[in-house]
């Protein structure tokens, strides 16, 4: 059955799948039960699946990841809402030196599939702590994966993807791309859904690569259609760790150029080792230093500069006129 | 649940009965005069109709976002005058009250939610910090600039304390234990001051805690009180004597200030979704500002006049705070990269320049007649 | 710190006397048999020679640390022996003797502390989860874990229950108070057991709580109890009691095992440093082991050949200890891309194949005859 | 006077010089007091400034960063310990949303000087946790400085230099450098000392540049005399942000090659901004892509393995080597 859903939507069917398929999935999170999340996004599923599947925590989010990590050590594969990036920090131990080390520290013999699900990103006009890209803490850190989506149809495949995984994912939500809708086929198979850690070529081009993920992609999808005198080549990330080098260097050897867009600061934001990364393999065809354009490092400033601190459009395109000056 | 919570319904320090009655409490001696009683429900009606209009600012999108107090005035008025000039304050966000009390102008406070600021008034001139919106990060704080305090010498009957605000929710976080315990280690002069206000967003008390907020504290080794936040003078009289006991060098206290949330967490919230309007109603009964009213009529402290006076004055604020809000400056561009640093970052300075050339490069494209 | 401390020494459970005199207790009956108490004594026994062949050989260069339970025994042999086959017990990184009564043998646990492994026991075949070093985390996975137990429906008279570990110094830490909280909120099957050995390596009690820690308890709104945790047959009673009321879903309970660290924190630490040495003095008087013989003698329930039966006993696995280490393989170097993550990925295939043909190149340029 | 003194020495001496100059430096953490720090760096401290001043804390790093940012509004300036890299992480949220966050959040109005010793790095046979290189987490967070030492002659000064600094400052030592001597003045003037901001030329030479910092910097004196070919410049970096590319990119388009070494996993450390920034500014002057040499991509091993997992003399030269080979 084709639908039309939102990102938002498409995540929500996606754990219900999940759940549906797997009594050992759980959903928990502050206000996740009730009132089905500040975004909606597990909208209904306490009514239908109970209390003690749809678990409204205690305001804390060390004690959030902690319990998961318990709950997985149990055999179940607790879904976590972090409800906001700027709330991360307080899971920050739990995270970092628990669940991405366990599998790690028992030589294999203990797996703990916890997804956080995480809204991310900037653009809604929130107040402090509301608008953080995260995602380079996540990808530092070795056991953990981190996928993100940007439309409808992965959102819905790759949150069970993410719940599926015997790793712990770390599942970041464009926040402001929640109501970007997109036809989704809820009834295929699973298996028959692009692996999460793959990278998309969301628009074929040929004279640059322009990469994103996540809230950015439809800024760079529309950056390259505004483009006219060039051919950009947009892909899609999906999987900021691990990163499919293959299908971006793939790219950028035929285009010699990459431009790297993203919400996170630049310094030493995912684009610093895409960049290092696809310059130590594509050295001879690169016909210009990988561009990048991102936040810049500064705090996230008041919602009335946002427009000014988020990469848009017109920064995007500057980026790609920066990639063709050399 | 196991029926710990049924068994002792904590004791709730009340001077001031829902209809209006002045009753007394053996260690919460309270004097109050007619000017000081007309003066706090002056001030409960003042912020209540600064809430008032901030929440129709926001709905007119002149603000982003506004988390309303309405039902807390008391529980902020109250704790809010029984602090001294050189007591500190560590607000959580929704502490518009006690930023009345410490002389933060309603502006001041609009900047955040409109977004031309993250903050920005001076805590020092006005013992009153920034609005903290991680959870339980601030009791931390207020904890250590305590311990500063100690540091300081600056105990003793004319010393100074200092106050933390937090919500029910916040109670449940590491930080805010931590807090508690760092607190009793050190004896610090410092009042945690819990406006429990029954919900966390969707969430109710019986998910945050299994027994009564206040009974916290003795896990500490530190004495909690319960005191019915929708009398302004239950809550005065108690956070007085708290601070006083800090003051003097006798540790903690954490307070209870049981009270309720009537409106929305926020204006993004909608709390049809998840309670009961059973339950609000049953609240409007308490209403802070009526209890008082009616106690200030009862008692022939107060008459028309002066209620109309009231009245005329919150409607000369609110529409100061409109016209306020309105005016409030945009930021330019380049103060993303302002302090950031205190001292000279040749990285941010970089960002700055090129960002501000980046920025030239279109009007310079205007000016050509376009990009 | 303020004068609440001295007030009211908490009752401490005991049967048991340093004397070695049997007394009883209305809430904690218990009836040990002579092979029960025999038994008991040889696992005191038995884990503390672990104990110090491990110091030994880590004296020896065999071992990078080690973190000594000199003085714990019984606060851990008693706890470890409460526990059923089904139950599961989250330790901290000191629990040898908890270890030892889950069945997991000496040699896995010099892995970790030898550096050949992180941890590496399978934590469902004993029912004993993996050393946690970060101080706290552990308090919450087994909240967590605890969750599932009641999720998996298996509370009841037969049903399983869960213990965490942690020392004094923990209890101070967000995690540990926030799994306070979940348990009590969720009326989770867990066991928090505190072994309260005085000693945060450097810092004393009163560093770390106001009060005595299992007060902490009552805050959150469960049972906290303080129990004598020199006395193996205390620990065991109160700790098999709060076991057997989480598992039939009552929710959990505090221990707080008073005892002493008679060693260093670890092999690193000198305690010479901070601690007087007339206190150690004092707590050899109450060594645990000592209690237990006397005990048993006084009773009469075991002889002269008993007692060097179990040293001998304890000579052979001293030795087997000291065999079982030297021998621990080295892993190879590629074990470092082992099992970092569960599925295949490509990332850490890629630096795994790097690596290898980097080794490579240095075993090539050998046979060349050097770089 | 000039004393010979190891880096836990100067580290110390200058803590004490520091807290003889103002009355407001304090220093807290875990074991700082009686017992000196399990690393000795507080020793004496205690005895001579009083409890008040060196002050054991609670074991809660949330609470000692917390209670730090509030004794530095009230007018303090306090030095706090984090016991070791690993145990850095419950102060994750007090770090980086407050301590990082404040002055900005006030529109200056407020500055927290605070700064946080975190003994950092592998390479002493320890167990989980005692090892770890963190660094490209507190370099992604806008607000924070971030220095570190490779000499005592730095650690007197640069302790000192970060105390007096406004901004929160991230002070990393080496600690499997602790007892490294060196001969220290330490009777000069601070302001004589060179800013901590600044890089270091700690060898010149031609033919290719190695930049480290902290614990690498002696592997990569070591390597450079080693290399009997060819002249290896070796750049002591010191303030990991910001980074002083003035320094760096003069050497590189001298040298025309560029390796950087540090402990810290390879994607998305330090080494990857440096490349890519530097990539961007000398795109012309660089005769082979930079080369990096780090440590994998998994958690730091058990301790048998930690030889293979640093980057050592031979990986150094290797990537030299790599360097050379295009
Ligand atoms: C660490 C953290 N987690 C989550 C949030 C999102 N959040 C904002 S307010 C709130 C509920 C707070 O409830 P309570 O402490 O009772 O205060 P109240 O809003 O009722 O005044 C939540 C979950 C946050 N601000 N900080
Ligand atoms: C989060 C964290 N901070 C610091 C440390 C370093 N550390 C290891 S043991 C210890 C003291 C623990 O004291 P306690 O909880 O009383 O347990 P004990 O060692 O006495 O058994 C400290 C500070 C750590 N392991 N984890
Ligand atoms: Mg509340
Ligand atoms: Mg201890």
């Amino acid at each position: 059955m084709s639908t039309n859903l939102t990102i938002g939507k498409a995540i929500n069917a996606g754990l219900r799948r999940a759940m549906e398929a797997d009594p050992k999935v759980l959903v928990m999170g502050e206000d996740v039960g009730r009132l089905g999340g500040v975004f909606r996004v597990t909208d209904q599923l306490h009514k239908d699946f109970g209390a003690d599947r749809v678990i409204d925590t205690p305001l804390a989010e060390s004690g959030i990841v902690g319990t998961a990590i318990g709950l997985a050590l149990r055999g179940y594969r607790p879904v976590c809402e972090i409800q906001f990036d700027g709330f991360f920090f307080p899971a920050a131990n739990q995270t970092f030196t628990q669940l991405a080390k366990l599998r790690r520290r028992s030589a294999g013999k203990v797996s703990v599939p916890v997804v956080l699900r995480i809204p991310y990103g900037g653009g809604i006009g929130a107040v402090e702590h509301h608008s953080e890209s995260p995602e380079a803490y996540f990808a530092h850190t070795a056991g953990l994966r981190v996928v993100t989506v940007a439309n409808a149809v992965d959102s819905y495949w790759m949150i069970q993807q993410a719940i599926r995984s015997d790793d712990p994912v770390v599942f970041l939500e464009p926040k402001r791309r929640y109501y970007e809708k997109a036809e989704v086929d809820t009834d295929a198979a699973l298996e028959s859904a692009a692996p999460m850690g793959r990278a998309r070529i969301a628009r074929p081009g040929t004279d640059a690569t322009l990469l994103a993920y996540g809230p950015m992609v439809k800024t760079a999808l529309q950056a390259a259609e505004a483009d006219e005198e060039r051919s950009i080549e947009v892909i899609d990330l999906r999987s900021i760790s691990p990163v499919d080098y293959a299908t971006v260097t793939e790219s950028v050897r035929r285009t010699g150029r990459l431009v790297i867009a993203h919400e996170a600061p630049l310094s030493l934001g995912p684009g610093a080792e895409i960049a290092a990364r696809v310059t130590e393999e594509c050295f001879y065809h690169l016909e210009s230093p990988v561009v990048r354009v991102a936040a810049f490092d500064t705090p996230y400033p008041q919602s009335r500069l946002e427009e000014h601190y988020l990469p848009d459009l017109d920064r995007v395109l500057d980026g790609v006129d920066r990639a063709f000056a050399y | 649940m196991s029926d710990t919570t049924a068994h002792d319904e904590p004791e709730l320090v009340q001077l001031l009965t829902p209809d209006g009655e002045l009753v007394t409490h053996p260690d919460y001696p309270l004097e109050v005069d007619a000017d000081q009683a007309r003066s706090l429900y002056r001030d409960l009606v003042l912020v209540r109709r600064v809430d008032t209009e901030a929440v129709a600012l926001q709905r007119q999108g002149e603000l982003g976002l506004w988390a309303s107090l309405l039902g807390q005035e008391a529980a902020q008025i109250g704790s809010g005058r029984a602090l001294r000039d050189g007591d500190m304050a560590f607000p959580s966000y929704r502490e518009h009250g006690v930023a009345w009390c410490r002389g933060i102008a309603p502006r001041e406070l609009l900047g955040m939610f409109r977004g031309v600021t993250n903050g920005g008034w001076d805590p020092d001139e006005h013992g009153f910090q920034l609005y903290t919106i991680v959870i339980g990060s601030q009791a931390l704080h207020a904890t250590g600039y305590a311990m500063g305090v100690q540091r300081d010498g600056a105990l003793g009957d004319d010393g100074e304390a200092v106050i933390a605000y937090f919500g029910d929710g916040a109670t449940s976080q590491g930080d805010t234990n931590e807090a508690f315990n760092y607190a009793a280690v050190n004896n610090a002069p410092v009042v945690f001051f819990c406006q429990n206000n029954q919900w966390a967003i969707s969430e109710p008390l019986d998910r945050q805690s299994r027994v009564p907020i206040y009974k916290r504290a003795s896990g500490f080794g530190f004495p909690g009180v319960r005191v019915d936040g929708n009398d302004v003078l239950a809550t005065l009289a108690v956070t007085r004597a708290a601070l006083q006991n800090a003051r003097e060098g006798n540790g903690p206290t954490l307070i209870e200030a049981f009270t309720y949330r009537m409106g929305a967490h926020t204006t993004n919230d909608d709390p049809t979704r998840y309670r009961a309007s059973a339950e609000l109603e049953e609240w409007k009964r308490k209403d802070p500002i009526l209890r008082l009213r009616t106690y200030l009529e009862k008692q022939g402290l107060a008459d028309e006049a002066f209620f109309a006076g009231v009245d005329e004055e919150a409607d000369r604020i609110g529409e100061q705070v409109r016209a306020e809000c309105r005016a409030l400056p945009d930021p330019g561009p380049l103060e993303i990269f302002d302090e950031v640093y205190a001292e000279p970052n040749v990285h941010i300075d970089r960002q700055r320049a090129d960002f501000a050339d980046y920025l030239a490069s279109f009007e310079d494209a205007g000016a050509e007649g376009g990009r």
